[in-house]
């Protein structure tokens, strides 16, 4: 084989290896290799049973409450829920209306009972004038929708 | 024909030589000379193209030599300082494996032959660890006789060995000379050998 | 093709051959897997149940570790005797000699282990689905290991200290092969889909099995200077 | 003939670039102190607190920078690395030693402030989350880099050495960058994108961009004074040295 040949050879092998591991990742990605689960992947029994794993979503609206030590809230991805039960101190960060991510298990009665929770924030950044300025924006649009 | 052009070798912070231009044409030897650690090795290793020289050009046969590796090595045969030998394999396993690794295929009798040509009869399958510095340099020197080359660079090849050694194997360089080939070898000892020429570094 | 697999073939045996002349290395690498498995439940307790938990993740660090144990010497013999100067002079490719030495650095080290792999798992009371993932998972694991690892042996090859900054540079690159490895027993464990660990371990396997003995070759011309 | 603008070659022989170096090293020292002061200034006193997470927040002005120039400094390092190895050239190999230490501080920098901020916002020091862990190796490959670039005594095989395993783990950058969006991480996505305008309030960006500007000339700045002393240690028996550095 001529050098320029084998050159030829090695380059298209190397650009169909990198095909091939592209393909791969890609496959991987489509499948689930996440840090938490929403509740419509628990819903449709896609997180692990009898062992611990976490579950990230929006603590919804309204459903925080409080007994002695001990908080109940639903966490949702907007279409399924789920019932956090947990006992601690909740970060700093945790609110209504606000993302979270709580590490535990399902027990055996069907309820999710936390280990640990973490409060995740999103990627905006904004002084309290300008965000009650969206929110009121928001709430307009919704009440101008029929 | 092997040719070198404006050689500079560095090591460390020290220039070792500068300069250096020589020509080497077919059925000649060359006798690099110089006093212990004036770069005689490394200007052994910069010409099979294991180092790189500061700057500088080697050709083998008008071609650079990192221009088509595979053609030179082809041609090539080194022997360094070092003996390149396993201590817990025989010679003939030895020999057989790093043939077989530059892809030539060697019988045991050939081997086993070229053995006994350099005086080792009898120590063919004796594990390397037990042999002498002198048999251990021969077991290495065998490889001259079954691997077909025309340049051959040979670092110190008469060091630990005895008279008929060294005649045999003044005797087998000069019959590689007469074959139209090539050597370059660092000695300390004076060579009877014909159509030679000398650099001293 | 017969420029590829002859020398390569040629690579692979003579290592085989010198690894079987020195047979305790052999079961050293083996013993040492065994002992570190063994050794972490006497440390965390006996629980049945946190030993499944931790199981993927032990064996897939006593078999990195043990794989590591060797890979100094993948090139350090070698490179000390003169046989690696006459292999980068060989009219043969010096990458695909280095191919078969990596290879036959796999046989040695990484099968063992693999083979091993499930008995201990026994010891962790993983069920038999789980056993056969974990196999799987170290039979494409092992060989990015001994592949990523080569060229950290050829990168430290004559380095004083060589050992330790072998590890220091190697471990961080593991990571991730541990990470899906592990993570793909660990999903099976927990009832779920392994194919997105196991497609991100193949991709690793298919792009260090290529790149692998090429940067490790060129590792390999720098020690030689 | 035409001359070109700026003769590159010149400037990629250690003995012109020292005396330059000398030169624009107070400038860059300049531009540091001046941009981290009024960087400092609009973080602490200037941006407005946020709706989420009240003033603690203001970490980010350090964090992110941080961990900006820990990923750039990496892709320098190992496109000085790149140079190294294609045209042999001994400023490149140089360059990239002199970057990895300040690489490696971001790096640290980085995961510290990240830390400290995770705690009171998340609610824990440190999770293993695809963000976190990638950026914890590249902080291992700076430390791996420096750590077999002082094992080897030759410089020039140093270099090389050096140069192969930066341009190994250089596929670990996209990795971390990417990683809030290939996967659903704990980790916030990125405020600021190629692609999308800011999510945040304009004078936090200004105060995040200008902190960013102050840590790169400080990058540049130590670059330069390390490779000034590389140069003086590698160089020292050459005449040029001998005449005009030591003076």
């Amino acid at each position: 084989m001529k050098p320029r040949h084998k050159r030829m050879v090695l380059i298209l092998a190397a650009l169909a290896v990198l095909g091939v591991a592209a393909m791969l990742v890609l496959n991987a990605f489509r499948s689930n290799l996440v840090f938490f689960y929403t509740p419509t992947q628990i819903a449709n029994g896609e997180a692990p049973h009898n062992k611990p794993f976490r579950i990230g979503g929006l603590v919804k609206t309204g459903t925080l409450h409080r007994d002695g030590v001990t908080a109940y809230f639903t966490v949702t991805d907007t279409s399924k829920d789920t019932i956090v039960k947990y006992t601690g101190i909740l970060p700093d960060l945790f609110r209504e209306g606000r993302g979270v991510v709580a590490e535990g298990r399902i027990g055996d009665d069907g309820q999710f009972t936390a280990s640990e929770v973490l409060a995740k924030h999103d990627e905006n950044y904004m002084p309290p004038e300008a965000k009650s300025a969206v929110d009121q924006a928001q709430q307009a649009m919704k009440t101008l929708k029929p | 024909m092997l040719s070198v052009t404006q050689l500079t070798c560095q090591r460390g912070e020290r220039v070792l030589f500068e300069g250096l231009n020589f020509e080497l044409p077919e059925a000649q030897w060359l006798h690099v000379c110089g006093a212990n650690g004036c770069g005689k090795t490394s200007l052994l290793r910069i010409l099979t193209g294991l180092a790189e020289p500061v700057s500088g050009t080697i050709s083998w046969n008008g071609t650079a030599i990192g221009e088509k590796r595979e053609v030179f090595h082809e041609d090539l045969l080194y022997l360094g300082h070092q003996g390149a030998l396993k201590e817990e394999l025989t010679p003939l396993e030895n020999l057989t494996l790093s043939l077989g690794m530059e892809g030539y295929t060697r019988g045991p009798k050939d081997v086993a032959e070229a053995l006994h040509q350099f005086g080792l009869r009898g120590r063919e399958h004796l594990p390397v660890r037990f042999l002498s510095a002198g048999q251990r340099r021969r077991v290495l020197l065998t490889r001259l006789l079954l691997r077909p080359a025309r340049l051959w660079i040979l670092d110190e090849p008469f060091t630990a060995l005895d008279v008929h050694a060294v005649a045999f194997l003044t005797e087998k360089i000069s019959a590689h000379l007469e074959t139209q080939g090539t050597v370059v070898l660092t000695s300390h000892q004076p060579l009877t050998l014909a159509h030679g020429q000398a650099i001293t570094l | 093709m017969s420029a590829f697999f002859v020398p390569f073939k040629q690579s692979v045996q003579r290592d085989l051959l010198l690894a079987a002349r020195h047979k305790t290395e052999l079961i050293t690498a083996l013993f040492f897997f065994v002992i570190v498995v063994n050794l972490l439940p006497l440390g965390v307790g006996p629980d049945p149940e946190l030993l499944r938990k931790i199981a993927p993740g032990i064996l897939w660090i006593g078999a990195l570790l043990a794989t590591l144990l060797g890979m100094q010497r993948m090139f350090a013999p070698d490179h000390a005797d003169g046989t690696l100067e006459q292999m980068a002079l060989s009219p043969q490719s010096f990458t695909v000699l280095v191919a078969g030495k990596i290879t036959a650095h796999w046989l040695v080290a990484g099968v063992p282990v693999v083979l091993m792999a499930p008995l201990l798992g026994l010891q962790f009371d993983l069920s038999a689905r789980s056993l056969w993932v974990l196999t799987l998972s170290l039979l494409l694991g092992t060989p990015v290991l001994s592949l990523i690892g080569s060229v950290g042996a050829a990168l430290t090859l004559g380095v004083r200290g060589g050992g330790v900054l072998l590890s220091l540079l190697i471990l961080p690159l593991y990571i991730p092969a541990l990470i899906f490895g592990a993570g793909a027993v660990e999903a099976d464990l927990a009832g779920l889909s392994i194919e997105g660990h196991m497609s991100l371990l193949a991709a690793l396997a298919v792009l260090s099995a290529f790149f692998g003995p090429w940067v490790t070759t060129f590792a390999l011309r720098i020690a030689l200077e | 003939m035409n001359a070109p603008l700026i003769n590159w070659y010149k400037f990629s022989s250690p003995a012109t670039f020292y005396p330059l170096a000398a030169k624009l090293i107070p400038w860059f020292t300049a531009a540091t102190i001046l941009l981290a002061a009024v960087g400092l200034w609009i973080s602490f006193f200037v941006a407005p607190t946020d709706a989420q997470q009240g003033e603690g927040y203001r970490i980010i002005f350090v964090h992110v920078a941080a961990s900006w120039m820990s990923m750039f400094i990496y892709c320098v390092m190992a496109f000085w690395s790149a140079m190294c190895l294609s045209f042999n050239a001994r400023l490149s190999g140089m360059m990239a030693s002199a970057l990895a230490p300040t690489g490696a501080m971001f790096a640290f920098l980085s995961l510290l402030t990240g830390s400290l901020w995770g705690k009171p916002m998340w609610g824990a020091w440190w999770v293993w989350d695809a963000r976190l862990t990638s950026q914890l190796i590249l902080f291992f490959l700076y430390l791996g880099f420096i750590a077999l670039q002082s094992a080897i005594d030759d410089p020039r095989r140093a270099d090389k050495a050096g140069a192969i395993l930066s341009l190994v783990g250089v596929i670990n950058v996209p990795i971390i960058y990417f990683s809030v969006q290939w996967w659903n991480t704990l980790h916030q996505g990125a405020s600021v994108s190629m692609t999308k305008s800011p999510s945040m309030a304009q004078t936090m960006l200004w105060g995040m961009l200008i902190m960013a500007l102050a840590f790169w000339a400080y990058s540049i700045t130590m670059a330069l004074l390390r490779v000034r002393c590389i140069i003086l240690e590698r160089e020292m028996t050459n005449e040029w040295v001998k005449k005009n550095a030591l003076e």
